[in-house]
């Protein structure tokens, strides 16, 4: 039997790996994938929570979140694409006209 | 000992290919590992039982959200960030919190103490499927945020129409 | 409620008194722009009727008792237990009366001096003596710091808008030294509503707050010490004041001079002593010596003005460490001493504030050396600037000599050293003034002093209401003092009363969590 | 008994004439202003006379007239004390008063400011007396302070000059000094008695302990410190030594208000104050002793300066200083009858001889005695009252001054201890140096050849007899007054000390007639020594005075003619500190740089902290995503540390 | 437990509001006057405040609605807060030819993901209701799409909220695991139970919470995003999300920490009294500086969440009435300065130079006076709103023993009015550079300016009204 604090572990992990990606990486869209990667983080936990603690709750959790990740993603390229338009670059620390 | 074998490997292949997803230089290789990582976390999800999440986790995730990210990551003409830096000048920084963040939470780990145990036992999965008991709390006890998930993808809609249409000739 | 005699006159005169200005500001401000003589007249009609319905105060008042008088009461913020409660006794009657005249005085000498934003000006003058008057009718503490607050506002915009060359730097550090002493004071004015049942009904915070605990009592002192020194102004925290009082406009530095800055002393007596005796008697010491630092360190740096509103308020530093010194000694001369000095030092500072104002329209400019031989010329006008001085000076006969010989005879009485050092500031202070006269309106006359026309009938009718006070506080103190004597025995009754206060505090713990003041 | 309107009057008329006269001077009056100020203070004299004759007759009154301030267990009033004391200095007062006002109006013709002049004096005249007529030590501090404002106002009457408008405004502050001390022992007999009333305060004195106490390391008894404190009052007013350096400068004034207050009435306030407090001084034996050392000193002190003097007031002016320790003097022993009456005879010939150096300046228009001489033959009625007043105070037989200074150095070679006898040598040799330097202005003045040049010397003449007569006037004084106090050891009574003394009491004199005989003979010697060492060196041609000049041009004489240098000893230990400790500690240092630098440091710093923010605010998300994750971390630890493990 | 059709009366007003939405998006495709699209939805906001305030007490949908006096209240403020937004945004739009229905549409939507917020008693509708929030506000940030700076403010506050988002669900994911559950009375009532007190994974929980809300409510070190975003979103949406989103913040933090985290008292508020501070000083240091009037005003607006966090740190009914109250009398004064700055706004030009107020009194003397109003109500100066908003919430803390966060909260009072204050100074006692020519002057935007100009006065003068609405709303919480 797999203790659920290794789920846990490993969900720190790519949590972590998302935030690493989400600091450092220049690129607009791999950062946006570090997002989805924290999401997905976020779902193991759940699931594996909703598993030990035989309750449905942390599934269906995870079923609105990859929902609301959908949503994200629509709006969130779709605001990349407007950004693009202006400026045509994906190197998101180029954009800073404000700052101060 | 078999099962915890699988988790071994599920673990190595998903952390192995989260790094691979965030470190790629080109976009298009890192929508490319990211559904192989989800084939992996839906894996996972098989091994705790959760058959519903784990399909949802490649129809959804992989079947629309990695398709989507590709479409803009063609859309987007990305030749010349690809021949530049890939990291930000921080990025040690980066690193270095995200390792502290880790380290924090895994020592964190050791002192989980799980809460009570609910009444959906796997007996009870086995007895109803688990897409049933899935769509059961969905439409009885979870049907009010349900009913706030679609207006979140409404708004999406509208949203993503709003920016990303073509301009409107003047 | 004991504490109270409630208004019987046919109106409600405190209210009257304290928002007649404030509605007549506003409905100015209502008015078009362009029509500055409207502005004018009416703001001095106002000002007038305002001053007219004060003067209820000084007959009707009731001598005999240490009740607050003309009081009204009504609920204002029931939810946390606020009322709109008004009164005065000895010590703020006169202070209400001063502030009504000065209104009057302000808006005469700035007839012609003020010719931009006249209207706006006028607002500001109306609005600032309203919140004036208001803090010294305020009997609720929450009434009382909205109008010691509200003031800042017109204050800052009257200096920084009407002021001189450096008054954006004198406004702002005018604004920010009071607002950070007020803010202390608002922390400590909160604890004290909680820690005693939820009231901010001034008398009886002041029957209440002595059983406090003497480490809380002193804390407490400390955060409205913070409000009022910086007021006063009290040294070290009185830079402000030379700014202020130099770059701000004839009308704002009388007004400075003769109302605002005796707030501070006004706050001393009315929550500091009669709410922490204890704390009070264990601060008095340290707030004479800082009182006499402020007498001698001011009269001293005057020697060094070359700026005639510098010089004046420097000495206003100078002389309000006597009020502070009178207020701490705590004897029934040197408290009656301290608030006759308030008045005495508002006439004059103001009067000496107006005089300069009225000769700086003509010359704009403040430089000492600028003038010279000025009683030829203008002899009405030196002649009035010399009685000023007198009584700045504390010459036997005019206001200025009751009000110090009372303080140092209290404070000399307090504590000799104390006394003998603050009575070197007299010294000084004819020293600083009469050499400032000499150079100012004896010796050759200067050529651009020469064509100055005198000081003319308006000006005169600005002024004269003070001389005329002077000379009948000078000679007849007891016309005043008759106001105080009730109020000042019961203040220093109840402070000698609060021996054993501190004890019985700490058995009774009276400290409970207030929920939403019910 | 009570005091009536009459009485109230004498203060009152001078009052009335000030206020018509301050209110409607520039403008109505103008030069009809002396008929006013005159009339009243003529009024005044003649219901001062009339008083004079009801304490005669041995009535006193004593009483309040008007309750002033009422403070807790402080209570002033305004009231009035006419005893013998009293009547003694109304009649000295209204009556030079009187004078000086009609010789102004001789004096000041013409000039500008004229109403200003009169309502000044009749201000004066006003706060005269109401202070010698005080019955309490308020009113007498107003008073005190009140004509001190006066002196200050006539002192600077000719405002333009400089000079003048600068010793106004010294005679004020120095004043002050003295004011410091008497205001303090007005506190202290405050705190002791209970009150400011002579009657009540004097009444506790009787039976009372003086606590001793003990300030910087010296033992004092409490009533000695009163008593000192009051005497600075006294030191500041009278001049006396340190305080006396406002009085020579003092001279810039209109030489009528030199005659009148600065040498027969306001600097004689002083001495009237030890008379007055006579119960408190004679409670304290070391107070007595400072205050006779002090006169002693004074007179010696002054006496020496006025002998190099070329300014004429300045001349008379250290000869006042010089008398008004004569009787500092007398109050210090005890003798205060005899300090009164050489202040009653003093005011005539001393305020005589200011008239009379009036009249030369009215008439060479210069005050340098160097350009002056042989103007007896045009001037003589100046010149014979000149004499006789110069005679008077120079001690000779039979005249005012004699009498008077004579008691009092009796009175000192009477006082028990071997310091009376010092102080009576003091005394001697003071009369010395008056004679001779009373003689040599006299000399110089009116006797050899005009030094100021023919064209000057053809526009000399008389004054004009409203200013002579009361030359004349105050001349007979100088002859006469002192004829109301002849000594005892003559065989006559001593009317005068018979009439104070139940004011002031009777000195004990340890000693005979023949002692007084004796030192009668002396003074009178030493005083016809001075008129002749004058006359050897100045009333003939001679050049000894200047071969002694040049002799002693080193440290004596220069130190003489610079008055000892204490003026500039002021200067450099207050006047300099203060204004250099004003200028460059508390301005630019203690205000400037500490507490401005603080309240400008303040927002500076926070600025600048401000400024340092901002370059972490770079517009990058990355370090926006950084900052976050980190401040995540940071409140985790933060937790753990704070909480963790409970 | 199934669905009962009584459980509509709770989210009756949503329920109308996401409806007429929802009408409104297919009628707008006939409507091509915009003006009519603003007054509509106008009136969709007016008649979702109407059922508002008359929605009945009580929990729905198993928990997920909590409808109480608490959850009306913040409705009301964000109710309130669209409507001035709706009524300002028409003269920006059409000035920069941008006036699109969706506009209003996503600005509703918005609002009705904060009035889910405000009443959620389960952290999934939570998370929900602030992701439709948090949506619709990326999408308005970014609506001037041709304009550079917009479009980076769109793109920052996204980046940023998803990051902060994921955050948030960790948090969840935690809690969910210590406690079974997600209901916000199940959590209190297993924690209450005492038996994971101070464990390290439940502190780390609640950090991800503060972190989520601290990005919400653009607490330091979370508010890097708002100052940014501030200066480049379109005005009227920067005042929407300067008081919305903030807000709605607010309401959940206080439901979360003070209701369900209660038993962690001690915890958290020590964790957000250091955040407080730090707010206050980040906030107001750095306003000093400013230059751009919308970005002085965004870190004000980090300010005065420093200040409102003082509320929720109490832990007190008192204290979350205070905050409340704050709330709204912050949603007056702020969003009465950036109708200042749309009135000011020259054409579409952009009015954001703090210089541009130079000499406004001289040139418009009634719109520098109101700015005035706003200043001095910002300072907390007497007698404005802003004045009782800050004494409440400093008697709250008082009362329940934070006087040093007061003290702080004073000092950086007295910093926050130096620039205020320099607003002023530059409106009333400088000389006007030139003429401010403004041709458009809608009266919406001068109805905003009157209502909220005079909401700040009176609630100045007579805050009793709205002190005893807060208190009775705040009542929902014990201590």
């Amino acid at each position: 039997m797999v203790p659920v604090t290794w789920y846990m572990a490993l969900s720190a992990a790519v949590f972590a790996i998302g935030v690493f990606g989400f600091v450092t990486r220049r690129n607009v869209i791999i950062m946006f994938m570090s997002v989805e990667l924290m999401l997905n983080a976020v779902n193991i936990n759940l699931v594996a929570m909703s598993h030990y603690l035989e309750d449905i709750r942390g599934q269906i959790m995870v079923f609105f979140i990859k929902a609301v990740a959908a949503a994200e993603a629509a709006i969130g390229l779709a605001i990349i694409i407007a950004l693009f338009r202006n400026k045509p670059t994906a190197h998101i620390d180029e954009i800073k006209e404000m700052g101060g | 000992m078999l099962v915890e074998l699988f988790f071994f490997y599920f673990a190595a292949a998903v952390i192995g290919l989260s790094l691979m997803v965030i470190t790629r230089k080109n976009p298009v290789h890192s929508v490319l590992w990211m559904l192989l990582l989800f084939f992996h976390i839906a894996g996972l999800y098989l091994m705790l039982n959760a058959e519903m999440m784990a399909a949802i986790q490649l129809i959804v995730y992989a079947g629309a959200i990695l398709v989507l990210f590709l479409f803009v990551v063609l859309l987007l003409d990305l030749k010349k960030e690809i021949g530049e830096e890939q990291y930000v000048g921080v990025w040690p920084t980066g690193v270095a919190v995200a390792v502290a963040l880790f380290t924090l939470l895994l020592i964190m780990t050791r002192s989980f103490v799980a809460g009570p145990h609910g009444n959906i036992t796997i007996e009870r999965v086995r007895e109803l499927s688990h897409p049933g008991v899935v769509g059961r709390a969905m439409f009885t006890e979870y049907l009010f945020p349900f009913e706030v998930a679609s207006l979140v993808l409404l708004v999406a809609v509208i949203g993503a129409i709003i920016l990303a249409k073509k301009r409107i000739k003047e | 409620m004991e504490s109270l005699v409630m208004n019987s006159l046919s109106y409600p005169i405190l209210s009257v008194v304290t928002f007649l200005p404030i509605a007549g500001g506003i409905l100015l401000m209502l008015m078009p722009r362009g029509n500055d003589n409207l502005a004018r007249f009416g703001a001095l009609a106002v000002t007038v009727v305002t001053f007219l319905l004060s003067l209820p105060l000084f007959t009707a008042f009731d001598r005999s008792t240490w009740k607050m008088q003309f009081a009204e009461m009504s609920p204002w913020i029931p939810d946390w237990n606020i009322n709109y409660a008004m009164g005065v006794d000895g010590i703020s009657v006169l202070f209400v009366l001063l502030s009504t005249l000065v209104g009057i005085l302000c808006v005469l000498i700035s007839w012609t001096a003020v010719k931009e934003k006249v209207k706006e000006f006028h607002v500001a003058i109306l609005i600032v003596e309203g919140a004036m008057i208001g803090v010294f009718c305020s009997l609720d503490m929450f009434l009382f710091y909205i109008f010691w607050e509200a003031m800042l506002i017109p204050m800052f915009l009257l200096i920084g808008i009407w002021g001189g060359p450096g008054r954006l730097y004198a406004t702002i550090k005018f604004f920010l030294f009071t607002l950070v002493g007020s803010l202390l004071m608002l922390i400590g004015i909160i604890t004290l509503y909680l820690k005693l049942g939820g009231t901010f009904f001034i008398p009886e915070l002041a029957a209440k707050a002595g059983s406090l605990p003497i480490g809380l009592q002193t804390t407490l002192w400390l955060a409205f010490f913070a409000a009022f020194a910086v007021k006063v102004p009290m040294f070290p925290v009185h830079t402000w004041l030379p700014d202020a009082h130099t770059e701000a406009p004839t009308a704002g530095s009388v007004i400075l001079a003769a109302v605002l800055i005796k707030m501070g002393a006004y706050g001393f007596l009315r929550f500091s002593i009669p709410f922490f005796p204890e704390a009070t008697k264990a601060m008095a010491m340290p707030m004479m010596v800082l009182s006499v630092v402020g007498i001698i360190y001011g009269a001293v740096i005057c020697f060094a003005q070359t700026d005639l509103k510098r010089l004046i308020a420097y000495s206003s530093v100078s002389h309000m460490g006597f009020v502070t010194l009178g207020i701490f000694a705590m004897n029934t001369q040197g408290l009656e001493g301290g608030i006759i000095q308030m008045i005495n030092h508002g006439v004059v500072t103001g009067g000496l504030f107006l005089m300069v104002g009225a000769v700086y329209e003509r010359t704009h400019s403040r430089e000492i050396a600028f003038y010279g031989g000025m009683a030829k010329p203008l002899p009405v006008y030196a002649t009035m600037f010399l009685i000023l001085t007198l009584s700045s000076i504390g010459f036997p006969g005019t206001n200025g000599f009751v009000g110090e010989f009372m303080i140092l005879l209290g404070g000399f009485t307090k504590n000799r050293m104390i006394g003998l050092f603050a009575s070197t500031g007299v010294i000084l202070g004819a020293g600083y003034m009469l050499w400032l006269y000499r150079r100012v309106f004896f010796q050759d006359v200067s050529d651009n002093v020469a064509a100055l026309a005198d000081i003319n009938g308006r000006e005169m009718a600005a002024v004269l209401p003070m001389l005329f006070l002077v000379f009948w506080i000078g000679l007849n103190p007891d016309a005043y003092l008759g106001f105080m004597h009730a109020t000042v025995e019961h203040l220093v009754a109840h402070v000698n009363a609060s021996g054993g206060a501190a004890q019985l505090a700490q058995i009774s713990q009276i400290i409970e969590p207030i929920g939403g003041g019910r | 008994m009570g005091i009536t309107a009459t009485h109230m009057l004498i203060p009152g008329l001078p009052l009335l004439a000030f206020l018509i006269n301050g209110l409607f001077g520039a403008r109505v009056i103008k030069e009809k202003a002396h008929w006013i100020a005159t009339l009243a203070v003529a009024g005044s004299w003649l219901l001062s006379v009339l008083t004079v004759m009801d304490v005669l007759g041995g009535k006193t009154y004593y009483g309040d007239v008007y309750r002033f301030l009422t403070s807790g267990s402080l209570q002033l009033a305004v009231g009035f004390c006419i005893d013998q004391l009293t009547v003694v200095m109304l009649v000295v007062v209204t009556t030079v008063s009187t004078l000086v006002h009609i010789y102004s109006i001789g004096y000041m013709h013409g000039e500008s400011g004229y109403w200003r002049f009169y309502s000044y004096l009749s201000l004066f005249t006003f706060s005269m007396l109401m202070l010698v007529m005080s019955n309490n030590f308020l009113q007498l501090y107003f008073g005190w302070e009140a004509v001190g404002v006066c002196s200050y106002l006539l002192i600077g009457f000719y405002y333009n000059k400089e000079s003048a408008a600068i010793a106004g405004k010294k005679a004020f502050i120095v004043n002050r000094f003295g004011d410091f001390g008497f205001a303090l022992g007005l506190f202290l007999v405050f705190i002791n008695f209970g009150s400011l009333d002579y009657r009540t305060v004097f009444a506790a004195l009787q039976n009372w302990q003086s606590p001793v106490l003990h300030i910087a390391g010296f033992d004092i008894d409490r009533i000695t410190l009163i008593a000192l404190l009051l005497f600075c009052g006294a030191v500041g007013k009278s001049a006396q030594f340190p305080l006396h350096v406002w009085l020579p400068d003092a001279m810039e004034g209109p030489t009528p208000v030199s005659a009148l207050i600065h040498a027969a009435t306001m600097v004689t306030a002083g001495v009237f104050l030890l008379a007055r407090c006579n119960p408190i001084f004679n409670m304290s034996h070391s107070a007595m002793m400072v205050v006779a050392i002090t006169g002693a000193f004074t007179a010696l002190f002054a006496a020496t300066i006025a002998l190099v003097q070329t300014d004429i007031k300045r001349v008379i002016a250290y000869s006042t200083i010089s008398q008004l320790g004569y009787m500092v003097l007398a109050c210090g022993v005890g003798a205060y009858s005899a300090g009164i009456f050489h202040l009653y005879t003093h005011a005539f010939f001393k305020a005589l001889l200011f008239l009379g150096a009036g009249s030369v300046i009215h008439a060479v228009h210069d005050q340098d005695i160097r350009n002056m001489g042989g103007l007896y033959r045009h001037m003589k009625t100046t010149a014979i009252t000149f004499w006789i007043a110069s005679l008077s105070i120079s001690g000779f037989p039979l005249l005012a001054g004699f009498f008077s200074k004579d008691e009092i150095l009796w009175l000192t070679y009477a006082s028990h201890g071997s310091l009376g006898k010092v102080l009576w040598m003091v005394g001697t040799l003071v009369a010395l140096l008056t004679a001779f330097y009373s003689f040599r202005l006299i000399f110089l003045t009116f006797h050899g050849q005009f030094r100021g040049g023919h064209e000057k010397e053809h526009h000399l003449h008389e004054s004009p007899s409203v200013m002579t007569i009361p030359l004349i006037i105050l001349c007979v004084g100088s002859v006469a007054a002192g004829w109301v106090g002849l000594p005892p050891a003559l065989g006559f009574e001593n009317h005068f000390a018979h009439f104070l003394m139940p004011v002031v009491g009777h000195p004990e004199a340890h000693g005979s007639h023949g002692e007084e005989l004796m030192v009668m003979l002396l003074s009178i010697a030493v005083g016809l020594a001075g008129i002749g060492a004058a006359w050897m060196l100045y009333g003939k041609k001679s050049d000894i005075p200047d071969r002694m000049a040049a002799a002693l041009n080193g440290v004596p004489y220069r130190w003489l003619q610079n008055k000892y240098y204490v003026d500039e000893f002021y200067d450099a230990v207050i006047v300099r500190p203060v204004i250099w400790v004003a200028k460059n500690v508390l301005l630019p240092v203690t205000d400037g740089a500490i507490i401005e630098g603080i309240v400008n440091g303040v927002p500076k710093s926070i600025g600048w902290f401000g400024e340092k923010l901002r370059s972490l605010q770079t517009g990058v998300v990355h370090h926006y995503a950084t900052i976050m994750a980190t401040g995540a971390f940071a409140l985790v630890v933060l937790a753990l540390a704070l909480m963790g493990g409970r | 437990m199934n669905f009962q059709m009584s459980d509509m009366a709770y989210i009756l007003p949503e329920t109308i509001m996401a409806v007429c939405a929802m009408l409104l998006l297919v009628a707008d495709l006939v409507i091509h006057d915009k003006k009519v699209t603003a007054w509509l939805s106008l009136a969709i906001v007016g008649a979702t405040m109407a059922f508002t305030m008359s929605v009945p007490v009580g929990t729905a949908f198993s928990g997920m609605v909590v409808s109480d006096r608490y959850a009306t209240f913040f409705k009301m403020v964000f109710l309130i807060n669209a409507a001035l937004t709706i009524l300002v945004s028409g003269a920006y739009f059409s000035a920069r030819k941008e006036e699109h229905g969706e506009y209003y549409i996503l600005m509703l939507f918005a609002t009705l993901g904060m009035m889910m917020m405000a009443s959620s008693g389960d952290l999934m509708s939570l998370y929900l209701g602030l992701e439709l929030m948090a949506l619709s506000t990326y999408v308005l940030a970014g609506f001037l799409r041709r304009d550079i700076k917009s479009n980076e403010a769109s793109v920052k506050y996204f980046m940023l909220g998803a990051f902060s988002s994921a955050f948030l669900l960790y948090g969840i994911s935690l809690i969910y695991g210590l406690t079974g559950t997600t209901q916000l009375a199940g959590i209190a009532k297993m924690l209450g139970e005492g038996t994971i007190t101070g464990n390290p994974v439940l502190l780390a929980a609640i950090v991800m919470f503060v972190v989520a809300f601290g990005f919400k409510v653009a607490a330091a070190p979370f508010h890097m995003w708002a100052p940014d975003v501030y200066e480049g979103a379109p005005t009227p949406v920067t005042a929407f999300m300067s008081v919305g989103p903030k807000a709605a913040g607010f309401a959940v933090m206080a439901r979360v920490f003070v209701a369900a985290f209660a038993s962690e008292l001690a915890g958290w508020s020590a964790l957000l009294a250091m955040l407080a501070v730090l707010t206050m000083a980040v906030g107001n240091i750095m306003a000093l500086g400013q230059t751009n009037i919308k970005r002085m005003l965004a870190y004000s607006s980090i300010a005065h969440a420093g200040y409102a966090l003082i509320g929720v740190i109490a832990g007190t009914a008192q204290g979350v009435a205070a905050m409340m109250n704050y709330m709204m009398i912050y949603a007056f004064m702020n969003f009465g300065a950036f109708a200042v700055i749309i009135l000011l706004d020259r054409n579409g030009t952009g009015f954001d130079g703090l210089d541009d107020f130079r000499g406004l009194s001289k040139t418009r003397p009634g719109i520098a006076f109101i700015m005035l109003l706003f200043m001095f109500s910002l300072a907390g100066i007497p007698p404005t709103a802003g004045f009782i908003g800050k004494f409440y919430l400093f008697t709250a803390a008082v009362n329940s023993g934070h006087v040093y966060i007061v003290i702080a909260a004073a000092i950086f009072s007295a910093i926050s009015a130096y620039f205020y204050l320099r607003v002023v100074r530059l409106m009333y006692m400088e000389a006007p550079d030139s003429e401010i020519m403004c041709a458009c002057e809608p009266v919406r935007v001068k109805i905003v300016l009157a209502v909220t100009a005079a909401a700040v006065v009176l609630i100045g003068l007579f805050p009793d009204a709205l002190v005893s609405l807060a208190r009775g709303s705040a009542s929902v919480f014990r201590g």
